[in-house]
């Protein structure tokens, strides 16, 4: 075990969300409860990568008074990255959710197992 | 700067925009212009590839005006080149052998849609194949999941719906853990570009301080991608997904979406981490040990099979864990083994999707086998384009399965007895059922159908002439060509292979 | 400033553990807005205000307003399908 | 008490029916607004017993333990492998997080010469305040072209799962969506009349000073995106047709990214052979001023105002 896990104690955070992200995903029966789960597993990455991004003691990359010293603000990179993925994710959950519905509309439930069973059924 | 250097970069923004322009185009224009757009790009990646082979150095190019940590960049080299122009042919013959299926089984006014996906898809492997910054090559990542799930459920029958709810689950944990992996990355190196990561994790791994977490980053990279790419464990949409969705959709997912995810790991492998690293790092024995498994058990399942679309699906189970196989042998022959693999199963795998989708045709649309008895005499020739494919896939000399079988026993040959003697087993064992299932099948193509049969039939499955079909018929005896090809000249591509990999590092 | 902070990555566990396990979509779907403003909250604290925008309007705005339509329409569909069974049986009832 | 007013003359007063309404002797409601006693939920026995069997049937069948034994057996396994999974995932991760490199520190590898060439030179370069707007328009470009692909594409998968083409069928739906939706509330209304130009001019600052402050096209298209979603739920669909139909959507749509691929395409190529763009860059800090940002922050801003009433329209009723 490394010296640095109080100290990093948000990003400990951002690793237990991500495996509850996780778990919501694998174990959830419920598809829109899966869905919350992945977002959740996303939002955790993002906020890993934002608490990667910060230094104490400096302000958003804003420039004020054409101030450009690096001491200044804080690292720019991770929000950039952060901004890409969020419209990633909102995408993945519309594709996710219209799917749900449609779904819906030709099994009457929500639970991918029942789904599967009745997809069995048909076969035979 | 010479103007050939542009093409790479020409031909993912014109794939990019095309995408935007079909959006506003009605079917007919919207097939026309898909066509032009696939086969310009396949001009132009040719033209690179013989101007790489020429110039024999890789190149970078500027994506901005800003040069290499800050701004992105793309680079191409020989390898790169080879396989742009290599996907963008599977793709024109997978299109246009299955062209007649897209017509009648996409809704009329949905069919420009499909088009934007073929683009977006093309441009997105593209970027795959050329992109040098890491971050890029998740956003292209999420675009390929997104439209590879659009061509699944192009056809919204239920199970097409729910193959593709399921695929999208599992693609999403497999991005979680590959974007978490990129930030981890990210974190104890601090850069975005493959080349410069290399660069710093050189000096990070020579320090120690960040070793567990750069295993661990490196780990979890790996497993998304393998997720994604369906190795054997994961691989319970793709049955579903492969065996239901239009043919063309079947072919191009089967051949070229898992495929693109396994070259940005080779390129991850060669670019990011370096070889040594990543044979230190023991991470390729788990890969070794899971593509044994899906080598047995893909075959396995497919024996078990009673449809021949699902059969060619599970087949692809296999060959995807042969192609993790050879990765995790860990020599650089292994790996140009599994770029061959990947190569031969694409050109294979396609071929069989649409010559399946020619003997159902001839069987009244039915994908069961016993309804399938003689239909190589009603459609002689997708039986022919069928058999082909499966002496390929069994590796029958002459075909290019055969080369891929060899390159792998070769690559074990030269490894460790630990690694060898499994190799050498599952290669024998594999082989074996892979001839049982097919083998099967092309015996029951060729069985004459009993009288019984024949009448029900007889009705509804005409025998299917060249003359009413020329563009399926072009279609599957380009395919053919190009396993031929493979199979018969296989030296001067696996030379191509091994200089393009040695360029990459 | 810092025990705010931890108070509200506390926050944000106790949300996400319960979205897991509240048996009611609804009630499941509004604790998922209230962890993405709390999340929203917490990138203001870390100085990324792009960020914090950003979360806001969609994380907690559109996002949750496309679970909330989401539910909805399939209590439509729930409903239409009895309406249509309850016209099917009535029609049947009818004709005896 | 005393009072200056007569019995009769306070009876007519105000506060006389203030005091009468609070004591609740009186409501002024009554008989003035109608209100129709709720049709009580009635069902058909014959209805109820098909329905219970239906339920019996498909439960039968889906838990059917006898022949589902195997199935059983799997998911239980499959629960005990997954916890056992995350949580070994769980202990590695915090395993890797107690060696990172610590929170907040200015040495840490990932604040190097790329961070900080981004924040010196940023406003020189791209003429952009906010240095995370440079960042993803200027410099890491290709990736926001990407990202803007995704959800463009996203679109077109929800247009090919929920797009109702049929007419017989869109008509269907329209009406079904009438039956669920609340129609003419007075509250909402008025409270969408003023909230509406609020939410979309706020939306339009954001976009318009996405290089000055924090926000951008993303965030901007969004609120306006919700402005949208607003209004239809107040006034209906019948009023934001007049203006906004799935003809335009398109159009905006396609010109929008057109134009944000072309300007790319223009730029990486001036960049890539060391040509100057002759666009100005205007001096940091003005409205009009970091050369293509503005325009592409627009587009931005449009595309993902559309795409999200899109989204919420096409959820409710398959088109609009």
């Amino acid at each position: 075990m490394g010296g640095n896990l109080l100290a990093n104690y948000g990003e400990a955070v951002a690793m237990i969300l991500f495996g509850i992200g996780f778990s919501n995903l694998l174990l959830q029966k419920n598809l829109i409860k899966k869905i919350i789960g992945l977002n959740i597993m996303d939002t955790a990455t993002y906020l890993f990568l934002a608490e990667k991004g910060y230094i104490a003691g400096r302000v958003a990359p804003i420039v004020v008074d054409n101030v450009t010293s690096v001491e200044a603000y804080i690292n720019p990179v991770p929000s950039g990255l952060v901004l890409t993925g969020i419209v990633v994710s909102v995408s993945v959950t519309a594709l996710m959710l219209s799917l749900t519905i449609r779904l819906y509309r030709k099994y009457h439930t929500l639970d991918m197992d029942e789904i599967s069973t009745m997809l069995k059924k048909e076969e035979e | 700067m010479e103007f050939i250097r542009n093409f790479p970069f020409f031909s993912i923004l014109l794939s990019l925009g095309s995408g935007v322009l079909t959006s506003i185009m009605n079917k007919k224009t919207a097939r026309l212009w898909n066509t032009f757009i696939l086969a310009a790009i396949t001009v132009m990646s040719a033209v690179l590839f013989v101007y790489m082979l020429e110039v024999g150095e890789p190149y970078t190019f500027m994506m901005g005006h800003f040069p290499a940590p800050w701004g992105n960049e793309i680079r191409a080299g020989v390898l790169e080149a080879g396989m742009a122009l290599f996907f963008c042919l599977i793709m024109l013959f997978s299109l246009k052998g299955g062209q007649e299926h897209i017509d009648a089984e996409v809704e009329e006014t949905k069919v420009n849609l499909y088009y934007i996906m073929i683009n977006l898809l093309l441009s997105s492997l593209l970027a795959l194949i050329y992109t040098n910054d890491l971050f890029t090559a998740y956003v292209f990542v999420e675009i390929n999941t997104i439209s590879a799930c659009g061509l699944i459920m192009i056809t919204q029958s239920g199970r097409t719906i729910e193959a593709a709810t399921r695929y999208m689950i599992m693609a999403s944990l497999g991005s979680g853990l590959l974007l978490l992996g990129l930030c981890i990355l990210y974190d104890i190196t601090g850069h975005l570009l493959m080349s410069s990561i290399k660069q710093s994790i050189l000096y990070v791994y020579a320090q120690g301080t960040y070793n567990i977490p750069l295993i661990a980053s490196i780990g979890m990279v790996v497993v998304g991608l393998a997720i994604k790419s369906a190795l054997y464990p994961f691989h319970t949409w793709l049955p579903d997904a492969y065996g239901y969705s239009t043919v063309s959709s079947a072919a191009i997912l089967s051949s070229l979406v898992s495929k693109g995810y396994i070259f940005l790991l080779i390129k991850i492998f060669f670019r990011v981490v370096g070889f040594d690293i990543i044979v230190d790092s023991k991470i390729v024995n788990i890969l070794f040990v899971f593509g044994l498994f899906g080598m047995i058990m893909g075959s396995v399942n497919a024996i078990l099979e009673h449809d021949i679309r699902r059969m060619i699906a599970f087949s692809s189970v296999a060959q995807i864990g042969y192609i993790y196989m050879g990765l995790g042998l860990g020599t650089t022959m292994g790996i140009v083994a599994s770029i061959f693999h990947i190569l031969s199963h694409a050109s294979t795998k396609s071929l069989l999707f649409v010559a399946g989708v020619g003997l159902t045709d001839a069987s009244g649309g039915s994908k069961k086998f016993e309804d399938l008895t003689g239909s190589g005499f009603r459609n002689p020739a997708a039986g022919i384009a069928f058999t082909i494919g499966a002496c390929s896939m069994v590796g029958i000399p002459l075909f290019s399965g055969f080369i891929s079988k060899m390159l792998f026993a070769e690559a074990a040959v030269q490894n460790s007895l630990a690694k060898m003697l499994p190799t050498m087993i599952c290669l024998a064992i594999s082989t074996v059922l892979n001839a049982i299932y097919f083998m099967k099948t092309v015996i029951r193509l060729y069985t004459p159908a009993s009288k019984k049969v024949r009448k029900t039939q007889a009705g509804e499955a005409a025998a299917v002439s060249m003359r009413e079909h020329p563009l399926y018929h072009l279609a599957l005896l380009c395919m053919v060509i190009l396993n031929v090809l493979l199979g018969c000249c296989s030296q001067p591509i696996v030379d191509w292979i091994t200089s393009g990999l040695s360029m990459f590092g | 400033m810092e025990i705010f902070q931890i108070v509200l990555f506390i926050f944000l566990i106790v949300c996400a553990i319960s979205v897991s396990f509240s048996r009611n979509l609804l009630n499941s779907i509004i604790i998922f807005m209230s962890y993405s403003l709390i999340m929203s909250i917490i990138w203001i604290l870390l100085e990324s205000p792009d960020l914090a925008i950003t979360e806001a309007a969609v994380g907690a705005g559109i996002t949750s307003i496309l679970f909330f339509v989401t539910l909805k329409k399939i209590h439509a569909i729930v409903a239409i399908n009895e309406d249509k069974e309850d016209k099917h049986v009535n029609r049947k009832g009818g004709g005896k | 008490m005393s009072r200056l007013l007569s019995e009769e003359e306070y009876r007519k007063t105000k506060a006389f029916k203030i005091r009468r309404w609070y004591r609740g002797e009186k409501d002024p409601y009554l008989g003035k607004v109608e209100m129709k006693p709720q049709k009580p939920f009635t069902e058909d026995i014959k209805t109820q017993k098909q329905r219970i069997h239906d339920e019996a049937i498909l439960r039968r069948n889906i838990y059917d333990i006898e022949h589902n034994k195997k199935l059983q057996i799997f998911s239980k396994f499959y629960k005990v492998v997954s916890i056992v999974f995350v949580f070994t995932l769980i202990a590695i991760l915090l395993y890797v997080v107690s060696y990172l490199p610590p929170v907040g520190n200015a040495a840490n590898p990932d604040n190097n010469e790329v961070a900080s060439k981004y924040i010196e030179d940023g406003m020189k370069d791209t003429g952009a305040v906010n240095i995370v707007t440079g960042m993803i328009l200027d410099y890491r470009a290709f990736d926001t072209l990407g990202e803007s692909n995704v959800l463009f594409i996203a679109t077109c998968t929800v247009l090919i799962l929920l797009r109702v083409d049929n007419r017989s069928k869109k008509k269907e739906e329209e009406e079904n969506d009438r039956l669920y939706e609340p129609k003419n509330d007075i509250i909402l209304q008025k409270v969408a009349f003023f909230l509406v130009p609020m939410i979309i001019i706020f939306g339009i600052y954001v976009i318009l000073n996405g290089h000055l402050s924090p926000g951008g096209g993303f965030s901007g298209g969004a609120i306006i995106g919700s402005g949208l979603i607003l209004y239809v739920n107040a006034f209906g669909f019948k009023k934001i047709e007049r203006f906004f139909t799935q003809k335009t959507y398109k159009w905006i749509c396609f010109v929008a990214l057109l134009f944000y691929c072309l300007a790319k395409t223009y730029s990486f190529y001036c960049g890539a052979h060391h040509l100057e763009t002759g666009i100005p860059l205007g001096t940091p800090g003005d409205i009009l001023s970091s050369g293509l940002i503005l325009p592409l922050n627009i587009c931005v801003g449009m595309v993902v105002a559309c795409t999200m009433y899109a989204f919420y329209a096409m959820f409710r009723k398959g088109g609009f």
